[in-house]
């Protein structure tokens, strides 16, 4: 049988697809639908130093193969989550990575620190991405500068292998993953979500309590793929690529692209087992192509002729 | 508990603006407490995308059970249900949410519905008949006659039914909301006296309710709508604002998931205007 | 009946529903399906100083919701278009919108002059956003002073009416649109495509012989929508709004945000008379909302309390 | 012409790699050339977005005139389309592109087919031999005997049938392209010599025959296959690489559409491999 597993700075995975930040809950959740120890890992839902209520609803609206959401990353606080979560989770043979952000970039280092002193924790994904909230998230993403710092204040405050989420809106995003890099990440999660808006016509208002939100799902996955491609290339530690994967093919198109391991975020609601689905896919693909390990996929994607557009 | 793959029995038109649609496939252990719901995946492909919430309720068909749904037109993915032939093949994930919590059958049970808020609150009295309930009053609103749906299932010895109609083609003639205000008004219960309340239906209509309820001091449980994307809890995107009765101050209000906490809640929990 | 008239600098448009560039070749293909009189205008697809041959194929690939194109802006160049298709075209009472592009500010200039000296056309779209080619394009979209530089030489080169057309693609895209405002440009387009990317898992090659193209179609609406919003509030000039436009509903969704005209691009590909449908549809809502003027719904959007994000 | 809503009448499994599907609700004046296409719209939504381009045949039904399709399920839409019932509602557009040209019946005709390329090539036969064709060779190339499309029916007193099958269960063993050149070797035409070609299959498979054609300086026409968005000559998508015999030297080629230009083209106008 094929070898799955796949690295992630000194964290081995037992295979490459886990379950995003803010669509798997805490993990627990997900418990009465797939076997959790089957799972490459799990990203919880962002946490903060603080609990936080979130943003009013409406939060979400359905688009064309896609969903906005607006969340505002809502969570029970980093040590709620420690008390209450991650107990349980801890009984499970699985990688919990804790999604992380702050107001600032002391309270990112804050949280770091604070999980990295509690067992159970396999890595860290710092989120500097959501588009979601006032302060914090995407204005560390956006600029390289800020994104550097912030990166090395939290290396400091964790041995724990690090993720740096990354904002699909940056100007130059193959920028900020280089700064990421050079400040100390063990490798780059991206894409969050697009910033996206709609309108319900009927009463000319948004369909989102904070006009826009953020862009997830199926649609999104020409984008996201596109920008794992160029950032792949560009960095030398692993990127984990995600956006819009809800099958097998999907998670190949990205591991192809160059990414050494996926998330599924969106396509859990449309299937709350669908990672079984994926692994199992990828699984198929390798033995139907008698491909030894998974490693020999990541970043195979073959160029025929030049790339040339036409001049 | 995985999605279940479901098979339209049957899926037709029972009321001008509402269908009902029968699906078979569930496992013989599939059990509905009233006020849960399901959510619908519309189809296989990812358009639409998200599965759609539906008052679940269990019935017996000559091929065993099956689950029934009753829903309203309004959108896109109604639309795309109203058009499935039997034999389609769709996805339940499900039975989710709290459901109703029933008190002691002495109780008089105040049953109040909007529009397709009467679903559930359909499942509910049944369920309040099967335990020996007796003192049931039904509220029931809608826009014309045509459009009251359950009529003739909820005039039993048990119930005594009180439609309410924008246009009055059948009973009172207004909202429902007022109807109900009449009826206490005319039979004020004592602060409690054994009185209950359910309401299901839209939201400035169950803003009303829970106000008349308050007047009233009568115990009121609203089951409410929210746009969902999964269902499980996990998304927090059908967040609604709660009053954490032990934090008093400003900052007693949070939000709760419909999902999960409900889609039944306790009217005094509810932040209005939801 | 209410009035749909709606103005594009000194061009009135009949309907603010226009064919996009490079979706309705140069129009007379469409003469089969619908009546091209009714159309608010047509843009065609754009022309270059001399023909070009465009990029290799595979050209295209469809998505969740979307199809990614890399054309490569193939066109039988201006003359051509002026003595093979601009007569036949005249004979409709359609605004004709003349899409341009060059591989240099100077060949911008020199085709604008050209078009300006022919009868028949009732506008210039300027595309410095294709994703597709190499030199000229998005080169001149991304950068504000590039964008603003090469609309006032346009701007010289001609006294039609002149739209820029965006891409999404650039890192401040208001910026852009203010710059392109104050070079003289009547009104703003906007979006072109999105840059996406496709791989064929089986053989591990992009599907386009580019390896990344343009994203078009419902997948992209909500992130049209939200620029065109964002853009529209930041110009005095109209903007033209597009990105995934196939129904009614979705048009309005974009003159609700601020948009003045709208084009539809993919739909066409979907059903070849959608622009008529959706014509009437806009005709139908001002109708039951009992709207006597198209521009009273130009930017209507109704923000409700504050646009908070959570802090 | 625009889109024609259509029914679907039947969609069966005739060979293990496909289906045939009867669509009806064309009008009385839909007639097709032989070569020309269609462009079926999967569904009303927009997942999958785009119409799939398929060859078009002209049959009669008890209900009239109806629309013929043959598909080999390859990839999303057509795996959507062999789950489709009876009564689907689809849209179809066309007949578009040119079609064969047919040159005058005294000619001898090779039709040279490669899997499912003997669609539109089984509706060339038939108007070959409506038109007083007589002297047919059919070369069909496929996977194994029950892959063989049209077997009995082009098996007639006008045609000379030629099977090729990878596994040898019926006919050649081996290519269809080298049953071809077996048979234009043991039956030189001169230059010329009145026989025409016409292919369509894979790629690959074309670029043979129309070397081997090259070769015995036969004329051949092939049929091809390109992703295509519109169908009518707007997007440009479907561009395949041809050659202007009136401008020799490096410039000389250029891109036509498959849609409108063909599907069918001279092959000394292509420019190989396509
Ligand atoms: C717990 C629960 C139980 C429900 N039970 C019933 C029922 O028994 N019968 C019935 O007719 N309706 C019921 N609804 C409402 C029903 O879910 C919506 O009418 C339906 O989702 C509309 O889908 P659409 O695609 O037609 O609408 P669209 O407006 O096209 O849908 C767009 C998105 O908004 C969501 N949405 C739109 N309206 C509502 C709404 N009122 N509530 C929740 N989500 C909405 C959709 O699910 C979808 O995600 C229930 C809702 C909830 C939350
Ligand atoms: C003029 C013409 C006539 C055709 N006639 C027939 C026929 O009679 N019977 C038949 O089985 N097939 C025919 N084909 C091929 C058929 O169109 C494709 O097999 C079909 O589009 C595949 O769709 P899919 O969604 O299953 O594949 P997917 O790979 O999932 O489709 C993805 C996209 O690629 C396009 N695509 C994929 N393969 C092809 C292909 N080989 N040719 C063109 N587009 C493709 C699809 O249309 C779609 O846009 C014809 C193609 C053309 C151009
Ligand atoms: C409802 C929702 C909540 C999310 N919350 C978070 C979050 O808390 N932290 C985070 O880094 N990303 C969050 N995301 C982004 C996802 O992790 C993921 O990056 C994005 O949705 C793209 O992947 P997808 O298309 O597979 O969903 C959220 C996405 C959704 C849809
Ligand atoms: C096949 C194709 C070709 C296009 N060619 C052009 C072009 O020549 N010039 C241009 O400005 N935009 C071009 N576009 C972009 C469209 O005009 C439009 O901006 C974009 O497709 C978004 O709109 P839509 O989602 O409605 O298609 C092209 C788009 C497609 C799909
Ligand atoms: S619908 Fe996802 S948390 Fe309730
Ligand atoms: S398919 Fe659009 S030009 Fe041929």
């Amino acid at each position: 049988m094929a070898d799955l597993t796949t690295k992630i700075g000194k964290l081995t995975l037992k295979n490459p697809v886990l379950a995003a930040s803010g669509t798997f809950g805490y993990g627990l959740e997900y418990s009465h639908y797939l076997d959790l120890n089957e799972l490459g890992g799990i990203v919880v839902k962002g946490l903060s130093l603080h609990p936080r209520n979130g943003n009013p609803p409406p939060r979400i609206m359905e688009t064309t193969g896609g969903m906005l959401n607006s969340i505002g990353l809502q969570n029970i606080g980093v040590e709620a989550f420690i008390t209450e979560k991650l107990p349980d989770l801890r009984r499970y043979d699985v990688a919990v990575i804790a999604n992380i952000f702050g107001n600032t970039i002391e309270e990112y280092a804050q949280v770091a620190r604070r999980l990295s002193a509690v067992e159970g924790i396999a890595g860290i994904e710092v989120n500097i991405s959501c588009p979601n909230i006032k302060a914090g998230g995407i204005m560390f993403g956006r600029d390289p500068g800020q994104a550097e710092m912030l990166t090395a204040r939290v290396r400091k405050a964790t041995l724990l292998p690090l993720l740096v989420k990354l904002t699909p809106d940056a100007p130059d995003i193959s920028e900020v993953a280089r700064r990421v890099q050079d400040a100390g990440a063990d490798a780059i999660s991206l894409v969050n979500t697009f910033v996206g808006m709609a309108i319900d016509v009927e009463t000319a208002t948004p369909f989102l309590s904070t006009i826009t939100g953020g862009l997830s799902g199926p649609a999104i996955k020409p984008l996201a793929l596109r920008l794992v491609w160029e950032v792949a290339r560009k960095v030398t530690i692993p990127v984990v690529g995600m956006g819009g994967i809800a099958s097998a093919r999907d998670a190949l198109e990205f591991i192809i692209a160059g990414a050494h391991a996926v998330q599924v975020g969106t396509a859990n609601f449309i299937n709350p087992s669908i990672c079984i689905d994926i692994i199992n896919g990828i699984r198929d693909y390798l033995h139907a192509k008698d491909i030894q390990n998974l490693n020999h996929v990541v970043g195979s994607l073959r160029i025929k002729g030049n790339e040339a557009a036409s001049d | 508990m995985k999605s279940t793959p479901v098979t339209v029995l049957s899926n037709k038109r029972i009321a001008p603006h509402c269908f009902r649609m029968v699906l078979s496939g569930i496992s013989e252990e599939f059990d509905v407490e009233p006020g849960r719901f399901i959510m619908l995946r519309v189809g296989d492909r990812y358009d639409p995308l998200l599965r759609r919430p539906f008052a679940a309720y269990v019935t017996e068909t000559v091929r065993g059970k099956a689950l029934e749904i009753f829903y309203a037109v309004v959108g896109y993915g109604t639309g795309i249900m109203s058009g499935m032939t039997p034999d389609t093949r769709l996805e339940v994930l499900g039975p989710l949410g709290n459901g109703f919590t029933i008190p002691d059958p002495s109780r008089r049970f105040l049953i109040v519905a909007g529009g397709m808020g009467i679903v559930p609150l359909r499942g509910l009295t049944h369920r309040l008949i099967d335990t020996n309930c007796h003192n049931i009053h039904v509220f029931a609103g809608a826009k014309t006659k045509s459009h009251l749906l359950f009529e003739e299932e909820l005039k039993t010895r048990e119930i005594s039914f009180h439609p309410a109609t924008d246009d009055g083609s059948t009973g009172y003639h207004g909202f429902v909301t007022d109807r109900l205000d009449r009826f206490l008004a005319k039979d004020l219960p004592k602060k409690g006296n054994g009185t209950v309340c359910f309401a299901c239906g839209p939201s400035a209509m169950l803003e009303a309710v829970a106000g008349i309820a308050d007047r009233y001091g009568i115990p009121c449980q609203v089951s409410l709508e929210s746009r969902m994307a999964c269902g499980i809890g996990v998304c927090l995107g059908c967040a609604v604002k709660l009053r954490n009765h032990r934090t008093p101050g400003p900052d007693n209000e949070y939000y709760g998931r419909v999902c999960v906490e409900g889609p039944v809640f306790e009217s005094k929990d509810l932040v209005w205007p939801i």
